[in-house]
């Protein structure tokens, strides 16, 4: 397990493909790509796809393309040339192996200059905190526009339910008399309720509610006491909101 | 290190601390003594009162953190507002009236309110933080609830939702009919 | 507003920006054009880099951005801040590197350009928001096509992607290899 490469000095698992291998083994070569003895590299290459085998590496089948396309030049370069013809087809298999190999070099090189670069980055730091921190503390910036004003939220609603009301004439729907429930009573109640410590999920609170007018009254009267900071609200891991009495 | 320098470091690292850091944490960093790290952070501070910067350094929350100068806060605020300033729809408008207006409420009641889905307006009032889900009702389905956020009342100059203007009392009659199941399903 | 406002001005809202702020914003914040803008924060850039301070003014992704000095990141580091980004594999910065000079580009291409498939880098860089899907190519089965992102950018500390240094002219490179949706496809 531990026998080492035989025709050449390799860590093993440092190449990200078999173009990285064949590049390696190339470059080695010290001529020009286009004048490198395949033969050769060929060799080099089945021995390296060997040695990862024997060290128990999953030889990939890209590995094993690259190696189909050496053994077929190698074996081509090694017949007598019956053709012209034939001739040709080989330095195409070859010529086309060779840029692929040209091409991923050029990658390769900017995959070093970009790891340099980034190494060089790694020394600059910029600030973390997304929202600007103003000596004034200030709330951070409002980009909402809604091209609207409150007045027209009134205005769009009254149409709306005017509209809807007619609709339900037209039916001649009965309409649901209705229970007074005052804001004031019922602020005055919960501000009772939540003393010290006290805390009761927001849904059991409005689960309280007879009807819907008592709903819409219980959820204004807990917006405001969290405004006037009687109750916090706290959001629990699934998500479920509590309103909890401060102190 | 020359003072020049230990300012410098010092300057980074406050910049550069996520909260704002500690005398204790300076003095530790440039391996000098509390006192020294005082004296070294006044003279930094006297540095940015002098000469008329855009930043300040500041005390606050038991460290020292690196601010914008309150009078170019007007400034500072139109960051990012020009890319991010598309006007609501009228789709989103009327939801986040209804929503407004009759909150909690789920979107069935809304789509029943308006007469058509009202699925995508609400999506938009959601991102823009204008609504949010504030709980879910005890029905069927328990579908979810909307309401206003602060963002709201921020946006729209409210103090609270009290300040909404009334409903004329036609409105609010029918702002009280209950759409049950049972009566909106079409028949 | 004079200049020593309008510099310290242009100081608080490049600090305050989430993001590098671009010229144009500058110039839209100050109402000034961007000549004159350009002209403010080449004079900023110049009170930087003569104070001798911890913090630099940079040119990157598109905008300006204020930053800690290099040769003070020992210091930084000590208050736990971690670098920009985690160390990419090989594999990474291989198809980073093909997808910053050859966008937009398909996996497919990228897999044909580096001989392996590429899957699992490419996943790490969308992870980290090095590189995003741009949009999709009009061939059979209309692949995604990548292309780098703002972040890019910044982490590699290039002002624009015309900053990119051109790829190794290399002599013996006769012509760049076109993948041909033929050539790719396995037989």
């Amino acid at each position: 397990m531990n026998q080492k490469p035989s025709s050449f000095e390799v860590k093993l698992p440092v190449f990200t493909g078999p173009l990285d291998l064949l590049l390696h083994l190339v470059q080695k070569e010290e001529v020009s790509i286009w004048d490198v003895s395949l033969a050769k590299v060929t060799e080099e290459y089945m021995s390296y796809l060997a040695t990862m085998q024997k060290l128990n590496l999953e030889v990939t089948c890209e590995f094993l393309v690259v190696a189909a396309t050496l053994l077929e030049i190698k074996s081509r370069s090694l017949l007598p040339k019956p053709s012209v013809a034939s001739k040709e087809e080989e330095e195409d298999v070859r010529e086309n192996l060779i840029k692929r190999l040209l091409e991923y070099k050029k990658f390769k090189l900017a995959a070093a200059n970009f790891s340099q670069r980034a190494q060089k980055e790694s020394t600059v730091f910029t600030k973390t905190y997304e929202d600007p921190w103003l000596a004034d503390d200030e709330p951070p910036v409002v980009t909402v526009q809604t091209g609207a004003s409150v007045w027209d939220l009134l205005e769009i609603v009254q149409k709306m339910f005017v509209a809807k009301k007619v609709e339900l004439e037209a039916k001649g729907k009965p309409q649901v008399p209705r229970k007074q429930v005052s804001l004031t009573e019922t602020i005055l109640k919960l501000r009772q309720r939540f003393q010290r410590g006290y805390r009761c999920s927001f849904k059991a609170l409005l689960g309280e509610a007879g009807s819907k007018e008592e709903l819409i009254v219980t959820f204004l009267a807990s917006l405001e006491l969290v405004r006037l900071g009687v109750v916090n609200l706290v959001r629990d891991s699934r998500q479920e909101i509590y309103l909890v009495a401060e102190g | 290190m020359n003072i020049q320098e230990a300012k410098a470091i010092l300057e980074a690292v406050i910049f550069a601390a996520p909260e704002p850091i500690t005398l204790k944490e300076c003095a530790g960093i440039l391996g000098v003594g509390e006192q020294t790290a005082e004296l070294l952070i006044q003279q930094l501070e006297d540095d940015y009162r002098a000469q008329k910067r855009g930043l300040t350094l500041r005390r606050v929350a038991g460290g020292f953190q690196i601010a914008t100068r309150p009078e170019y806060s007007e400034y500072v605020k139109l960051i990012g507002r020009a890319p991010k300033t598309q006007q609501l729809s009228q789709a989103a408008l009327e939801c986040l009236a209804i929503v407004a207006y009759r909150q909690p409420i789920t979107r069935v009641e809304i789509d029943e309110i308006r007469g058509v889905k009202s699925e995508s307006p609400l999506q938009t009032l959601l991102e823009r933080e204008l609504i949010t889900e504030v709980g879910r009702k005890d029905t069927v389905g328990r579908p979810v609830l909307f309401g206003t956020t602060k963002k709201f009342l921020e946006v729209f100059g409210l103090k609270d939702l009290d300040e909404l203007p009334p409903l004329e009392d036609d409105a609010e009659m029918l702002l009280t009919l209950e759409p049950t199941p049972g009566i909106n399903e079409p028949k």
